[in-house]
């Protein structure tokens, strides 16, 4: 338990990724989906900075986590862009109101 | 000074020249003390038992000296009239005591690490606490010592030591500038507005001013609205004061000192002052107020808006230097006022306007200070603030000024180095006392921040000058003059550096050089202007006030 | 030093980019004459001043440190990118023809833009109130800096890039005037045009990138020498690659790759059939047409085959000169009954153009390249001339409306005469002082392309095969006939094979004293810089060297005789027309009065004029034509095709040269085919025109000649067959799908659903409401309830979404798991 | 009293959060009480990894938006400072500046505009949760049974030295097209973000 290894942060990261799904699960307001996002590329990200720490080290890794951030930068830009126009055109920030689309 | 009568004093008025007074005290306290210390430490050295004794209960004669100075405080009109007299003493002599702390204590710790250094080269590490010299051992490096300095030298080589060590720093840093910088503020505030000033508090000009407001805001009610979210009313203000903390803890004061030296300093000091502002919008959300909300929203533009600039202006010298570790970027600036990066080339110069510019618009200062705008949103995010909570916004707005002040001057001036080349002060002085005084003329913590005062002050000048401008008017400098200027600058210094380093040997280096030597030229002509006006104004002081009085206080 | 040339080279890209940008940010607030100083100073002062010093050192430098030069720029490239095994690397070429093109350019542009300034003064650019003057010297700007790039680049990928950049440009400012309703259709024409030729460039591109498996020049040719000798790559037996549904492989994919890298010339160089958008550009104001439609860019094309020569077959060579032959042939007789004088230098332009390429294609890489430069200069100036005119008259730009300027202009007339006689090949043949013969650029430079093809159309193939001229050059040893030319001292090293018969001789001689020959008999620069521990075998190098020539050269069909005659006939009409062109501008007597009397000249405009003159008449010859026989090293060890020196003053290392032999020197040959074309042609122009249009408008009207009048004054018709062929085509093809959908789908259509309709209403009676209708609605009412059901998932509620997918996920795993446990995995 | 929560968060924040620094410049400097596989090391991880954990718990539980995202913010905050521990500075500080500093106000800054959002609660129905709830431990289980049975070999044996310079190097270099490719992407982000929160003119 002393000595901390991939294991531990990858528990960490599976930890963080449940967290992150059951925030987009259960949250109804639209930034709320959008944190648990976060959460889930947060994990993902964790997983990837520990691969590279410890079984690869060629900082791929470390490169591919700098790709997520920038991506997920972009995507929170967008999504709140988005979500901004939702509330523009539904007055509600409530994504169960949004079906318009529904079956 | 002495054609101002400050009358709740005069009950107390003392005989002799308020001067000679002063001087009396320092030159007693300093010289007795010194006298003191220095004969015990050589009788230590001696290994005089008693000496070793005298300074191994120092602390413990210290803090009882202290709950005996309670005592007498508590026998307040005793002595009130010796410390209206000792006060100002006392500031100057903190000034003086904090001043060589701040260089002694520097060589302690590089002495330490070297200490540790020697011992390592043929000695295995063992990791817990990673110390590994035995008492033993620095007693045969240090043979005359008594032991309890053997013993206080074995503590310090744990890093885990000096960094509490460091770490208390840096805690008397956030603590004692804001206090001065607010006072400062409100002298320099008055003096551009033809009045005085806090006058009264601690006599001298009111030096004890902040202190004073300190320990009222510290007994004010903490008050929290009803419909505020309280965890996060509270939370706010650490989240304002937390990282300006963090920051500090990677800039550097000097080369070896330094809390952490990374080599993302730069991007770890821009982090903390782009988090600082989360506190801020908390704040402002928090407190369920109209106005807080308002401030709260203009932070959060103005900060996102104006990272960018900012961020794009301190990539330019860390292109010009080729590094990202700060410590290296100041190395790479010494040898003189026109090595200082500002003065390489003329994008390094705009560089470094466009990024004071925008660290005054991230620090909030005037006239960016709009989330605080107090004609407006009352006191913007923190309105519902009051007491401790209320100050802490404030010792977060000083030290971060003094943050961005600080990487101003690594980045762009020449960090810890002084604007004389070496080789004018070479051969200063003889011996190691001459060496010393020609190294604390070329560099040392001691210049970094006299430059970064001066950079402080220029802030208090501007917010005392400058109107506040208005919320799109900030969004447009930004958006539409900053931020493509420093793009343009980024551009051609990327080009400029190349040029320096890859291109042409001859006629380039001319004429980078003479650019270089141009702009040296115009920061020396201000800075020699600068000195001059302030000359100026020194001699004319009388004139500048009038005929200004202060009024008896209605109590007295 | 070594570095410095380069990087200045480079360094001239520096301030024009600056300079686009500071007027394009700026320009506005910089201010009307402001604006082209600027653009003067930074644009191309600068570039200019870089540009004189390389050429001046350059032109001092030997051929061997020259050399080292060249192979020392081409390794300190720098590496930009690795794009998977393909390394992008950007840097300078160096060599004799990089450094004449860009002193060529820079000074050009420079005069040229001198003249703008005084130019765009004059005019009322306002559009919406707002002066365009800075915008022109932007795009100007710009321009240079592309040009400049394309110049020095080493590599197919940034030629390309700049070759875009220009073509940009050039669609800028003929678009200038974009208010009028004539430019913008020139400008998208311009364009697009260029953009079929582009078509071909990228197809090029594409097979030199895929088979050579780099972009360099040097790489590229290389690569392609050695996959010819070891039939690998490109030459691979089992290589064929589908394009349009045809398959290509070996020689046939190799000429269509040099067919594809010269469609990038025909667009840029404006060659038939994709000559149209040339004469259309002349809407953009005169300096334009003058730097960019005359001087420059066009000639880019011509660039563009001079560096790709060496991956050239000789099919695609002989495509090359059909185009050329044409082009200037049928364009030169356009130009003769054209009545503006901006479209009919225009024309010429064209059918100069047409010779370059020509030139190229029969191997006259030297001569085509002097041409070009030769050509920059006199037909820069003639059209700053016609600029000068058109300012001066108010912008008339209607020859039969001139008349008679030469009183009001002379400085503009006499140099235009200069220009005139520089294009018609105005030279005293048989007239030399040694090797220097008397006469203007244009005749250096047109002698010697005809004479190359006259070499090609009637001496060539009179040599043995390669092995045999081995085998005689290294058995009968005798010294052949006495060399007039001056390198007779290193001669005898030079495998002449056949001495006796053929009409081309290998001139692998050393420029310097004899001791070196052996050095500069190996040939290439690539082989110098190798090393010296090669110079003991550098002979036998030269040897194989020149025998494989030799044999390259043997593998050459000769020349049609009619593509010779083609030319020959378009030197007389070259100067006819031209001549008609200054006498009916410039003398007689003033036809429209009211243009005469405001026509005026300007000190500002006029300084080019006579900086070009003078240009024209010293500069060309001694400065640029040595610097091309050097040259033409870079052509030098093409495997497929030959280079041929059409003069061999200098001793071009390693190319093919012309016989001088009296007895079949192609210059005596030409002196009696056109030596006196330029006085037959001024003179019949004279007699014609000498006293107005009046003899011409006669003689128009007789039959023949009214035909032919029409026919070339609707240039071919080559518009209409285009909006025939293009435009009504597509709508002709559209046409005839409509009638194939109305009369025959639509037919077979109604007539199925007639059928359909009868047996439907049948069996809607009898079959459908009684048995299929229980059926079916039993189906869509089976359909309705599944979808009911299915359409329960679809709520639109994305966290439902997560969570099935979430839910799913968790379950496959955990299934997975459960069976890795039983399984004992 | 609350001062002194904040000097505690502090202190415990600001001494791992340098933790993996190489020794800067001449011997001595490092901070040898936190080498890789220590006992400082361990400490950090277990109170960052909690603090993330719990934090991301707390991101769950929380009705209003303002307080999830206050959550997340300890969360990205204490993944930072995993990324430290991990030798994994640039990231670090990266994800800091970024994400910290930019993705959070970015949602806060969303959660205003969106003006009535941070005072409307809407509540998920029980079964939602219960299912939410199920799905998410259910997977947790899965998830670390699998880790914790799994064998991924031995360690490095050295922490791998990755400066800013090498990742600079690497990125411009053998990652340049999806360099450039995300630059790209910004760009089409920022003017579509631009496009779609802009106010439509009356």
């Amino acid at each position: 338990m002393l000595t901390i290894g991939l294991t531990h942060y990858l528990i960490v990261s599976a930890v963080l990724f449940c967290a992150g799904v059951f925030t987009m699960a259960t949250k109804r307001n639209a930034i709320g989906i959008l944190i648990g996002v976060e959460l889930v590329l947060n994990s993902a990200n964790v997983n990837l900075v520990a691969f590279d720490r410890y079984r690869a080290g060629l900082m791929d890794g470390q490169i591919a986590a700098l790709f997520v951030i920038v991506l997920a930068a972009a995507e929170a830009a967008l999504a709140v862009a988005i979500c901004m126009n939702f509330y523009k055109n539904l007055v509600t920030v409530d994504v169960d109101q949004g079906d318009v689309l529904r079956g | 000074m002495s054609q101002f009568s400050v009358p709740w004093t005069t009950r107390y008025r003392p005989s002799g020249s308020v001067f000679a007074r002063n001087a009396v005290v320092v030159g007693a306290l300093l010289g007795g003390g010194g006298v003191f210390g220095l004969g015990v430490a050589e009788s230590a050295l001696k290994g005089h038992p008693a000496a070793t004794f005298l300074l191994g209960i120092g602390p413990l004669a210290t803090a009882a000296a202290l709950v005996v100075l309670a005592i007498v405080i508590k026998a307040w009109r005793g002595v009130e009239s010796f410390l209206m007299r000792a006060a100002f003493p006392i500031l100057l002599g903190a000034i003086a005591g904090t001043t060589l702390g701040v260089f002694f204590g520097a060589l302690f710790f590089e002495w330490v690490q070297s200490l540790i250094g020697h011992a390592a080269n043929d000695r295995t590490r063992f990791t817990y606490f990673g110390g590994e010299l035995l008492l033993s051992e620095i007693a045969a490096a240090l043979p005359n010592l008594p032991r309890l300095v053997h013993g206080a030298v074995w503590l310090f080589q744990f890093p885990l030591v000096r960094d509490l060590v460091n770490l208390g720093v840096i805690f008397g840093v956030i603590n004692v500038v804001p206090a001065y910088m607010i006072w400062w503020e409100r002298k320099i505030a008055g003096r551009i507005q033809s009045r005085l000033g806090p006058m009264r508090v601690g006599r001298w000009h009111g030096w004890a001013q902040t202190v004073a407001d300190g320990v009222k805001l510290i007994f004010k009610e903490d008050l929290i609205p009803d419909g505020a979210d309280k965890p996060l009313f509270k939370l706010a203000a650490y989240l304002a004061f937390v990282p300006v903390v963090l920051a500090f803890v990677a800039l550097p004061f000097g080369a070896t000192y330094v809390f952490r030296e990374m080599d993302v300093a730069l991007v770890f000091i821009l982090a903390m002052m782009g988090i600082e502002v989360v506190g801020v919008i908390l704040a402002g959300w928090a407190s369920n107020n109209k106005w807080s909300v308002y401030g709260a929203m203009r932070e959060a533009c103005q900060m996102v808006a104006y990272e960018i600039p900012m961020g794009l202006a301190l990539i330019l010298p860390v292109i010009a230097a080729g590094t990202l570790n700060l410590n290296h970027i100041v190395s790479a600036q010494d040898g003189g006022w026109f090595n200082w990066l500002a003065f390489r080339n003329p994008f390094l110069f705009a560089g470094f306007a466009c990024y004071y510019i925008a660290s005054l618009a991230s620090c909030k200062r005037a006239p960016f200070d709009l989330p605080e705008s107090e004609s407006e949103l009352v006191a913007g995010f923190h309105t519902e603030y009051s007491g401790f909570r209320w100050s802490l916004f404030f010792f977060a707005e000083y030290a971060a000024m003094f943050v961005v002040s600080g990487l101003a001057v690594i980045l762009y001036l020449g960090g810890w180095n002084s604007f004389i080349p070496p080789h004018w002060v070479a051969g200063v002085g003889e011996g190691a006392l001459g060496r010393a005084v020609e190294g604390l003329l070329v560099s040392g913590p001691l210049w970094f921040f006299a430059k970064v005062i001066f950079l402080l002050y220029v802030q208090l000048w501007l917010r005392w000058t400058l109107p506040r401008i208005r919320i799109d008017q900030v969004l447009y400098a930004c958006v539409q003059v900053m931020l493509p200027l420093t793009m343009l600058l980024l551009i051609g210094n990327v080009l400029w550096v190349w040029a320096d380093t890859a291109w042409f040997g001859g006629g380039w280096a001319g004429l980078s050089r003479v650019m270089n030597w141009a702009l040296g030229g115009i920061g020396a002509m201000f800075m020699f202007g600068f000195v001059a006006i302030a000359g100026y104004g020194f001699y004319h002081r009388r004139r500048l006030v009038g005929n200004l009085v202060v009024d008896p206080l209605p109590a007295s | 030093m070594e570095p410095v040339l380069a990087k200045l080279l480079a360094a001239s890209l520096i301030t024009p980019f600056l300079t686009f940008w500071i007027l394009v940010l700026w320009g506005p607030k910089i201010g009307k004459p402001r604006a082209g100083w600027v653009g003067l100073i930074g644009g191309m002062g600068v570039p200019l001043a870089l540009s004189a010093v390389v050429f001046v050192t350059w032109f001092f430098t030997s051929p061997e440190q020259r050399a080292e030069l060249t192979a020392a720029a081409q390794h300190s490239q720098v590496l930009w990118a690795q794009l998977g095994r393909f390394d992008v690397t950007f840097g300078v070429k160096l060599d004799s023809l990089t450094v004449a093109m860009h002193f060529m350019v820079c000074f050009i542009a420079f005069w040229i833009f001198f003249f703008s300034i005084g130019y765009m003064s004059g005019h009322a650019d306002c559009v919406h109130h707002q002066s365009k003057y800075w915008r022109f010297f932007a795009y100007l700007a710009l321009f240079a800096f592309s040009m400049l790039g394309l110049v020095i680049s080493p590599s197919l990928l940034f030629l390309f890039i700049f070759w875009e950049l220009v073509g940009l440009c050039s669609y800028l400012l003929i678009g200038f005037y974009f208010e009028t309703d004539y430019a913008p259709p020139a400008a998208m024409k311009a364009f697009i045009t260029n953009r079929v030729g582009d078509f071909g460039f990228i197809i090029g591109l594409g097979i030199v990138f895929t088979f050579l498996g780099t972009l360099d020049l040097e790489g590229a040719a290389a690569a392609f020498k050695t996959q010819l000798a070891t039939s690998t790559g490109l030459f691979a037996p089992q290589v064929t690659v589908p394009i349009f549904g045809w398959t290509f492989s070996g020689m046939t994919l190799a000429t269509l790759m040099g067919v594809g890298l010269f469609c990038g010339a025909m667009g840029k160089s404006a060659q038939f059939p994709l000559h149209v958008w040339l004469p259309d550009a002349m809407a953009g104001p005169t300096p334009v047409s003058a730097l960019i439609h005359a001087a420059t860019m066009v000639a880019a094309g011509v660039y563009l085959v001079a560096r790709v020569f060496r991956l050239l077959t000789p099919d695609a060579q002989m495509f090359i000169a059909v185009i050329g032959c044409i082009t200037l042939t049928f364009m030169a007789l356009i130009a003769i009954v054209q009545t503006d004088i901006k479209k009919c230098l225009a024309y010429s332009t064209l059918s100069q153009l047409g010779y370059m390429i020509f030139g190229m294609g029969v191997g006259a890489w030297t001569a085509a390249l002097f041409h070009l430069i030769t050509h920059a200069f006199f037909k820069a100036m003639l059209f700053l001339g016609s600029g000068q005119v058109i300012e001066g008259c108010h912008h008339v730009q209607d020859m039969r409306r001139m008349g008679g300027l030469r009183t009001k202009m002379p400085v503009t007339c006499w140099t235009f005469f200069v220009g005139v006689l520089a294009i018609a090949g105005f030279g005293i043949p048989g007239v030399h002082l040694g090797h220097w013969k008397f006469g203007l650029g244009g005749f250096f430079s047109k002698d010697e392309i005809l004479a190359v093809a006259y070499d090609r159309a009637y001496n060539w193939g009179r040599f043995g095969a390669p092995s045999e001229g081995h085998a005689e050059a290294g058995a009968n040893g005798e010294a052949r006939p006495a060399n007039k030319e001056k390198h007779a001292d290193g001669g005898t090293r030079s495998a002449e094979s056949a001495a006796g018969g053929r009409g081309v001789r290998l001139a692998a001689f050393s420029s310097g004293s004899s001791e070196e020959v052996q050095h500069s008999a190996a040939g290439t620069p690539a082989q110098k810089a190798a090393g010296s521990e090669k110079d003991a075998h550098g002979a036998e190098g030269g040897e194989h060297h020149a025998s494989e020539k030799d044999g390259v050269a043997s593998g050459i069909q000769a020349l049609p005789k009619w593509m010779f005659w083609f030319a020959i006939l378009t030197a007389y009409v070259t100067p006819f027309y031209m001549f008609r062109a200054w006498w009916l501008t410039f003398m007689g007597h003033p036809r429209d009065h009211h243009v005469h009397e405001h026509a005026h000249e300007s000190k500002m405009m006029t300084t080019p004029l006579v900086v070009l003159a003078v240009g024209t008449l010293v500069s060309s010859y001694f400065l640029f034509r040595p610097m091309l026989s050097h040259a033409a090293e870079a052509a030098a060890d093409a495997p497929l095709v030959v280079a041929v020196d059409g003069e061999a003053h200098e001793p071009a290392a390693a190319l093919l040269s012309l016989d001088h032999t009296p007895e079949r020197d192609p210059h005596k040959k030409l002196v009696g085919l056109v030596g006196f074309a330029f006085l037959i042609g001024f003179a019949v122009s004279w007699a014609i025109y000498r006293n107005g249009l009046d003899v011409a408008s006669r003689i128009k009207a007789i039959p023949p000649f009214n035909l032919l009048h029409t026919l070339l004054e609707r240039k071919y018709y080559f518009d209409e067959l285009y909006d025939f062929l293009w435009v009504r085509g597509c709508r002709a093809v559209a046409a005839v799908c409509a009638f194939i959908d109305t009369w025959v789908i639509d037919l077979v259509y109604n007539l199925l659903s007639g059928v359909t309709e009868r047996i439907a209403a049948f069996s809607g009676r009898v079959l459908d409401a009684q048995g299929v209708d229980g059926f079916v609605n039993g189906i869509s009412e089976t359909a309705n309830d599944l979808a009911e059901v299915l359409r329960k998932p679809q709520t639109g509620g994305i966290r439902k979404y997560v969570l099935w997918s979430v839910g799913l996920a968790t379950a496959a795993i955990a299934a997975l798991i459960v069976v890795m446990r039983v399984n004992g995995g | 009293m609350s001062l002194q929560v904040g000097i505690l968060w502090l202190c415990v924040t600001a001494l791992p959060a340098l933790a993996h620094e190489e020794a800067a410049s001449g011997v001595g400097t490092g901070v040898v009480y936190a080498v890789p596989g220590g006992w400082f090391e361990a400490v950090m991880f277990y109170v960052f990894a909690g603090t993330a954990v719990l934090s991301a718990i707390g991101v769950c539980v929380s009705r209003s938006v303002v307080r999830m995202a206050t959550w997340l913010f300890f969360a990205l905050g204490a993944i930072s400072v995993l990324y430290f521990l991990l030798a994994a500075t640039f990231i670090a500080a990266i994800q800091l500046i970024v994400y910290v500093g930019g993705v959070l106000i970015l949602l806060i800054f969303g959660v205003m505009l969106t003006s009535q959002s941070p005072w409307v609660r809407f509540t998920p129905s029980r079964l939602n949760l219960a299912v939410a709830g199920l799905i998410c431990v259910g997977l947790l289980v899965c998830l670390s049974s699998i880790l914790l049975e799994a064998d991924f070999g031995a360690p490095l044996s050295t922490t791998p030295g990755v400066t800013v310079e090498a990742i600079g190097r690497r990125m411009l270099t053998h990652y340049l097209v999806p360099f450039e490719i995300a630059g790209v992407l910004l760009m089409i982000v920022m003017v579509g973000a631009a496009h779609l929160a802009r106010q439509e003119k009356q």
